[in-house]
């Protein structure tokens, strides 16, 4: 047997308030595409940052090609040869491709020599980019690009992806696949981070599962199921959602030919928006991010209101110029993607948090009425199961999950008439994810109208009636559930619906 | 000048000085409120060489303190009734700024005596007090009459209140005496204290041609940047030379000395009394000189000095005298008229040779 | 090694503790400071902590002191807990005293009263104003108000030396730089008799109230800060964060104008060149030692006031230099940030993690 | 002629303060720290450079004692924003007010001290050029020397690795700690560098500016320098500019005054300060064009954990 690249020994690493990695150990095999999968939370990225020494375990040893070693800090593990592309790009976006390339090798380069080093490695795995852009001026995919290659450059004998998919449209998780496939070829191991099952099953040879911080199996996904590795992940298969026929009722949003010019100057311009939610349906928009679901959910959640006033109806009032709390006069409720900063303060507590979108605590000329407040708070924090030090507790001494719940629960306990929903189980477990789809279905089921914006197409197909698919600022034309397919959806994810449709959106 | 300054003179405990044996008369409490910082080497400090030498003068009979940066406003109020509790029996304040509060404050303690310097309100208890410092200012202006080559002079102001209009005026006429071509360039900083604004002001009038400088601020900085630039300047309020020996042609001092042993003496002996105006002390009292004149300086001028300074102190000479006419040309004192006191209190006008308007006063 | 670890939840002993923990070590840093320059620390300490609040007339100068720092504080703490950052409130105490004094000079001897009400709104308008002229700048031209409110304080200066040197020198005056003094009828009201504590103090007082109910008890007070916490939530809420500009702004220059009135018809009695006396700049630290909060910002004024007083008191009674004033505020400040670190961080002895 | 000549020496004078704590704060905020303190910092790094000159004569040691103190406040403010994450505006507004309060408490002794002889500086030949020679080569080193910094500046910080290191981590410190930069240290190491700079400024202003100590005199060049950085759109050479138009139009206030332009001096006194705030507003209307050149992350925290 050969010796194994990488060898990691009952690595533990506690933060305050969470064990993350308890008594983890792990083996890759040179040229082995191990997988390491677990659900969010499970401790996948603080595995890999102390693989990297981002991160410094509290127990547990290394052996890197059978030596015992320490990697202190991410300069030792690439001289090492391991390389890192993060979960979150760590890139700059005020500097060019071969400058963020420049930042990431050690080797005392000029920039010359690396943006020849850049073009050729582009070359040799067929990766297209451009050293002398700007990054704020790339895509997402090529944002990737440029971290896949940063992280060739360092001749990688280990190499680690932590959730590199969740960006990309599937044709472009294909070529990805390429690329990988071509680098195990070689003799470089790969980490492969990702709680996509069928991901992992395409592509790895090895796999270690992680629950809670442990590791509750290893294997060969090749040989498992969807459903064994699911056991593995959640230690149960996710609840089946009860999704019955109905038929919607009447337009309750309709956005027509919303354009608006991008207000960051790193953002997206919204050209030619048609879209309509009625009453009792889920609308989805699938998309990979930083399309302009972004503007969409500030034009339609009132943050923006440079939108013409009749590109917006709500119930047939023209709402394009009204702002948030106008519109939630209107019924209109909406969850933003990120929990933390926008859709609640953090250093608030949970029951002053509901101020945000609540006025059922307030009194005349906007007393607050401290007592009715905690109730009402209490009173979302058990109907939808939060864990939380009571209605007092800072809204960031919440888990992710936990404050999702409460602020889905806060819009949904609003009774809203159109509730728009952006991401709603980001970053949540598997369970929380299924209370909080169930709940959109429920809400469905009583007549209100859904719009959720999500990246994961899994999660649109669970709980859509109707599909729209956003790429470069314009929506593609509506498609039933029923009709859609992940490769169709995928294809129209680069842009390319059928062009009648797209002429007529346009017109 | 001053290359060294000494901490504040403690006051002794009031515990340790109530239980002192009853054997000795217990000294007289008197206190200064200054608006600089004693070590301000012009103005406070000038002050604070007096009170110094009042205590020479009376030993163990007075105790003396003061208070050093106390802000002409609501604080002084403040602090004048806090020297009051510690028992002072007279206390001098030397800021024009002072006079409301000390008013105030006088109103209320009939028993404290009040020294008020510069200003023009009185009290049963609160006498007024200045000193003359034209006569230096004109003594100066002799000199530079003599030693400009450009005959344009500058004069680097503080704040256009009377007293330093009358200096610039005086200086410009003293300098006139000898030179008639004489022409005066004013600057204001708007501040007394504020060396690097003296600074670029001076610069500028140099660089406005004028070669001979003064100022009627309280920092040596004019002195030093014509030192630098190869000008030449006067010390104003204490003796300067050592700041810029190159540059310096003289320096007109204030001594406040004579005065407040005055007033001191008065208080001891029980003959204060209150003044209805305010004494006025200039050459012939000794409160003003003109000290260390450059060796450079021509014998003729230093001979014409010599007369300015004899004839202001036997009263033969008097600066403002008609005919004097203001730069617009009216003429403000008639021919062989001379100004009296109140006249020199309100002045407001430059005279013919200054540039300029005077800052705010074209109203009147 | 020591290191800092997050608390999972901010303490709240600790919040209460740290400024007596910051207070204590500039106490001990005073006594060093003290024993350095050979004074007695005791009778350091004394004279800055109990002279000021021995009698009843010292507490009433207390009073004096800290009622303006105290008003100032009130308006800046709504700026700074919506995130703006409005350091300019000494010009705008400046033109507030300006404008008060303007309706101030118009009073003739038997003029009503309720003069003084004309002047204390038009010291609130004043300052408003000069604010307002920030917040245009910060909300049209988006410039950082820090450096425009800053740099306006020194024109502020400025206007007030052209009102005092130009045209609203005393005539009478001899030319000296200051308006008339006002007529008694200006004069705003005393308390009581023999103090001069005016009725500033319950107008601070009032102000004290008056916050914390909006802060804490009304919805335009929750959106005010929601600002200043997370502006993206603020933004979701449909909270105008323009809005919230232009009262932060508004109510700070009101305040501060307020505060000037207050002091050039009360213990000052006319308009002189030396109505800027720094308290734009102390009810800073006053704002933030008070952490921000009414209740709070009275002791912070009244430890502030107690640090000027004593610095006076210092010199005649111990002959030390009146900048320990300044030193000791700025300590104050500095180590109120430090400790509040222990708000939301434990210190731990060990080796660091994976923090560097 | 002569006159203009003369106040171009001088604009070039007072400018090199200016630019020299305009530069320190601009490397500051590349990393992404905002330093409020700088005012406080050069009045004790003034008083400083003034008393070592006084005491050994040497205007150098002095300069080198200006860096020094401004340094070591500058660690201490950096401590408490970078490691103990306290609000960046706050600690630098009370360096500032604990800097004035100790600068004048440690100078009592040193008001009115007068230092040894100045020098006279000139670049033998150039300097009798006529206009030329009094207007550009009659300076103190130290002008040259501040024209060198803001070349080596521009180098370092778009040519040089480090210059791009200290950049990466004042446009987004998460990334570069990810990548393994010390960002902690880096920004230390900048904010050290540019308290001592700041040091340096004020250091100059009283040994060769004035040269007097006097409390107070650094007079809001700190905060004039502040202003700098942004409508420099955070470049070195517009700084140096900036700074020498803001050293001009103080000059230029005493020269009309001296030339009896018949408006009130308030009004003149007023204008290096309206002139910072028009310009202010004008460099910061366009949001698209700061948000290109400012350091992302300027003024927030940053805390490796998350
Ligand atoms: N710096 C930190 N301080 C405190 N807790 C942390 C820190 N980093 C991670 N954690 C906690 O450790 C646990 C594991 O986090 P980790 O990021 O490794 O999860 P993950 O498996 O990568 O999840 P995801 O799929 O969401 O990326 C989580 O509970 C997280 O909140
Ligand atoms: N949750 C809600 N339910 C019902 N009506 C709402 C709700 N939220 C806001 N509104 C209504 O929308 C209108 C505007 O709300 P907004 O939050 O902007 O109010 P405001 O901030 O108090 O007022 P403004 O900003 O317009 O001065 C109000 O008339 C309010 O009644
Ligand atoms: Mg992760
Ligand atoms: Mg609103």
């Amino acid at each position: 047997m050969t010796t194994p690249r990488l060898a990691l020994a009952h690595v533990t690493k506690r933060y305050p308030s969470v064990v993350a990695n308890d008594d983890v150990s792990l083996t890759v095999q040179p040229g082995e595409t191990h997988a390491v999968l677990g659900e969010n939370g499970a401790g996948k990225s603080t595995l890999m940052k102390i693989i990297y020494g981002a991160t410094k375990p509290d127990e547990g040893s290394i052996l890197w090609n059978g030596q015992p070693v320490h990697i202190r800090n991410p300069q030792e593990a690439r001289a090492l040869g391991i390389a890192m592309v993060f979960q979150h790009f760590s890139l700059f976006d005020t500097l060019t491709v071969a400058e963020n390339v420049w930042l990431g090798l050690d080797k005392s380069l000029s920039l010359a020599e690396v943006t020849r080093s850049i073009e050729a490695k582009a070359a040799e795995y067929g990766l297209d980019v451009h050293p002398g852009r700007m990054v704020h001026t790339l895509s997402v995919g090529e944002m990737q690009r440029v971290e896949i290659i940063r992280a060739l450059l360092t001749e990688p004998r280990l190499l680690i992806l932590d959730e590199p998919t969740s960006v990309l449209t599937p044709q472009a998780v294909e070529k990805l696949f390429v690329v990988l496939k071509k680098l195990a070829a070689q003799g470089c191991s790969i980490l492969y981070i990702s709680h996509k099952l069928h991901e992992i099953r395409a592509l790895c040879n090895a796999c270690t599962v992680l629950r809670g911080g442990k590791v509750t199996g290893v294997c060969d996904p090749r040989e498992e199921s969807n459903a064994s590795l699911s056991r593995m992940m959640i230690g149960a298969e996710p609840p089946e959602l009860e999704h019955h026929a109905r038929t919607p009722g009447a337009p309750v949003l309709q956005v027509q030919d919303l354009r608006l010019p991008r207000q960051d100057p790193f953002g997206v311009d919204l050209d030619g928006i048609r879209l309509d939610v009625r009453a009792g349906e889920v609308v989805g928009i699938a998309g990979v991010s930083g399309n302009g679901q972004q503007e969409l959910l500030y034009a339609l959640s009132g943050e923006d209101t440079r939108a013409d006033a009749d590109a917006i109806r709500i119930f047939g009032t023209a709402a394009g110029r009204m702002g948030p709390g106008h519109r939630r006069g209107l019924g209109l409720h909406f969850v933003p993607e990120e929990r933390l900063g926008r859709g609640a303060v953090p250093t608030m507590g949970l029951a002053h948090n509901l101020l945000l979108t609540r006025r059922e605590a307030l009194g005349r000329g906007g007393w607050i009425d401290v007592k009715k407040l905690e109730a009402q708070a209490a009173d979302i924090i058990r109907r939808f199961k939060v864990k939380a030090g009571g209605p007092h507790a800072p809204a960031r001494s919440l888990s992710g999950g936990n404050l999702q719940k409460f602020i889905v629960g806060r819009e949904i306990d609003a009774r809203p008439r159109l509730l728009v929903v952006s991401q709603p189980t980001w970053g949540v477990d598997v369970g929380a994810a299924a209370q909080i789809r169930g709940e959109l279905l429920a809400l469905r089921d009583a007549g209100c109208a859904v719009l959720v914006v999500s990246e994961e197409l899994e999660e649109l197909f669970e709980v859509s009636d109707r599909l729209h698919v956003i790429a470069k600022g314009r929506l593609s034309p509506p498609i039933a559930r029923a009709d859609a397919t992940v490769s169709l959806i995928g294809e129209w994810m680069s842009g390319l619906w059928p062009a009648a449709e797209g002429a007529h959106a346009a017109a | 000048g001053c290359s060294k300054t000494e901490a504040p003179a403690p006051a002794p405990a009031p515990a340790a000085a109530a239980s002192a044996p009853a054997a000795k008369p217990e000294p007289v409490k008197v206190a200064w409120a200054y608006v600089g910082p004693v070590g301000d080497g012009g103005w406070t400090y000038a002050h604070d060489n007096a009170r110094k030498a009042v205590e020479k003068e009376f030993g163990d009979k007075v105790q003396t303190s003061f208070v050093e940066k106390v802000p002409e406003g609501a604080d002084a109020e403040r602090v004048f009734r806090d020297l009051v509790q510690q028992g002072n029996k007279m206390i001098f304040g030397t800021t024009f700024g002072y006079m409301e509060p000390m008013l105030k404050v006088a109103a209320d303690n009939p028993n404290v005596k009040f020294e008020h310097a510069t200003g023009y309100k009185t009290a049963p208890n609160m006498n007024v007090y200045d000193s003359r410092t034209y006569e230096g200012a004109y003594m100066a202006g002799v000199i530079a009459g003599k030693m400009t080559k450009t005959n344009t002079l500058g004069v680097v102001g503080s704040v256009p209140i009377p007293e330093v209009i009358r200096n610039i005026n005086s200086f410009t006429l003293g300098a006139q005496s000898v030179n008639p071509k004489i022409k005066t360039k004013v600057v204001w900083v708007g501040d007394w204290f504020n060396p690097p604004k003296e600074t670029e002001a001076a610069t500028s009038l140099i660089n406005g041609g004028a070669d001979v400088l003064m100022q009627n601020t309280d920092s040596s900085a004019v002195l030093q940047t014509a030192e630098k630039m190869g000008k030449r300047a006067f010390g104003w309020d204490s003796d300067m030379s050592s700041y810029g020996p190159k540059a310096h042609l003289g320096s007109a001092v204030i001594n406040w000395a004579p005065y407040y042993i005055k007033a001191v003496r008065s208080l001891l002996d029980n003959t204060w009394k209150a003044e209805p105006n305010k004494t006025w002390w200039g050459v012939k009292e000794g409160a003003i000189d003109f000290v260390s004149v450059a060796a450079d300086v021509p014998d003729e001028a230093k001979k014409k000095l010599d007369e300015v300074k004899a004839g202001l102190k036997d009263g033969s000479l008097v600066i403002w005298k008609g005919p004097i006419t203001d730069n617009t040309g009216k003429v403000v004192v008639e021919k062989d008229k001379a100004a009296d006191d109140a006249f020199l209190g309100g002045i407001n006008f430059y005279v013919k040779g200054v540039e300029g308007k005077v800052p705010g006063g074209d109203k009147k | 090694m020591l290191r800092l670890e997050a608390r999972p939840e901010a303490s709240r002993a600790w919040s209460l503790g740290s400024p007596l923990l910051a207070l204590l070590l500039t106490v001990v840093l005073g006594v060093l400071l003290f024993a350095a320059l050979g004074k007695d620390p005791v009778r350091g300490l004394q004279v800055f902590f109990w002279e000021p609040i021995k009698s009843p007339y010292a507490l009433g100068e207390l009073a004096i002191k800290a009622t303006p720092l105290l008003i100032i504080a009130l308006g800046l703490a709504v700026c700074f807990r919506s995130n703006v950052w409005n350091i300019g409130a000494e010009g705008q105490y400046v033109i507030g005293a300006v404008c008060a004094a303007g309706i101030a000079l118009l009073a003739g001897k038997d003029t009503s009263r309720w003069i003084v009400l004309a002047i204390l709104l038009a010291g609130v308008a004043g300052g408003m104003a000069w604010a307002g002229l920030a917040a245009v700048l910060r909300d049209r031209f988006n410039a950082n108000e820090i450096l425009v409110s800053l740099m306006l304080v020194y024109v502020a200066e400025q206007v007030l030396f052209y009102m005092v040197f130009g045209p609203w020198k005393d005539p009478a005056g001899y030319n000296f730089p200051q308006s008339k003094t006002f007529e008694a009828v200006t004069q705003i009201p005393r308390l009581m008799q023999g103090s001069r504590v005016s009725i500033g103090l319950l107008v601070a007082l009032a102000g004290v109230a008056v916050l914390w109910v909006f802060l804490f008890r009304t919805r335009a007070g929750f959106a005010q800060q929601v600002g200043g916490l997370a502006p993206a939530a603020a933004r979701y809420a449909g909270f105008s964060s323009r809005k919230a500009l232009w009262i932060a702004f508004l109510t700070s220059g009101g305040a501060a104008g307020l505060a000037g009135a207050l002091e050039v018809a009360g213990p000052i009695g006319q308009l002189t060149p030396y109505v800027p006396a720094g308290y734009g700049f102390a009810a800073i630290i006053v704002a933030f030692v008070g952490r921000l909060h009414p209740v709070g910002m009275v002791f912070s004024s009244i430890l502030m006031s107690m640090f000027y007083i004593g610095g006076e008191l210092a010199q005649s009674r111990l002959g030390l230099p009146k900048s320990l004033t300044g030193v000791f505020q700025g300590l104050l400040l500095f180590t109120l940030l430090a400790c509040d670190t222990l708000i939301a961080y434990r210190v731990r002895v060990g080796r660091a993690g994976g923090a560097r | 002629m002569d006159t203009w000549a003369l106040l171009i020496a001088a604009t070039l004078n007072g400018g090199t303060v200016l630019a020299l704590a305009a530069l320190g704060l601009l490397v500051n905020e590349k990393a992404g720290v905002v330093n409020l303190g700088a005012e406080g910092i050069m009045l004790c790094a003034a008083i400083a450079g003034f008393a070592t000159v006084v005491h050994t004569g040497n205007d150098w040691l002095g300069f080198a004692a200006g860096m020094g103190a401004g340094a070591i406040l500058a660690a201490a403010f950096g401590v408490l924003v970078i490691w103990l994450n306290t609000n960046q505006y706050a600690t630098g507004l009370a360096l500032s007010l604990f800097g004035s309060g100790f600068s004048a408490f440690a100078g009592i002794r040193y008001v009115q001290e007068k230092l040894p002889e100045r020098p006279h500086f000139a670049i033998p030949g150039l300097a009798d050029i006529p206009l030329l020679g009094p207007a550009l080569f009659r300076q103190h080193p130290m002008v040259y020397l501040t024209v060198g910094l803001t070349l080596w500046l521009v180098w370092f910080l778009y040519r040089s690795r480090t210059g791009l290191v200290l950049r990466s981590v004042g446009e987004s410190p998460g990334s570069a700690h990810a990548l393994g930069y010390p960002v902690r240290r880096i920004r230390l190491a900048a904010v050290v560098a540019g308290g001592a700079l700041c040091g340096l400024a004020g250091a100059y202003l009283a040994i060769v500016y004035t040269p007097l100590w006097v409390e107070g005199m650094v007079a809001g060049r700190g905060w004039i320098a502040l202003a700098l950085t942004t409508f420099a759109t955070w470049r070195p050479a517009r700084v140096l500019l900036g700074a020498y138009l803001f050293g001009g139009v103080t000059m230029l206030q005493f020269q009309l005054q001296s030339s009896g332009v018949d408006v009130p001096s308030q009004f003149l006194t007023m204008l290096p300060y309206l002139a910072t705030i028009v310009v202010l507003a004008l460099i910061s209307r366009n949001p698209a064009w700061i948000r290109a050149n400012m350091p992302a992350s300027l003024g927030k925290p940053f805390h490796p954990g998350s």
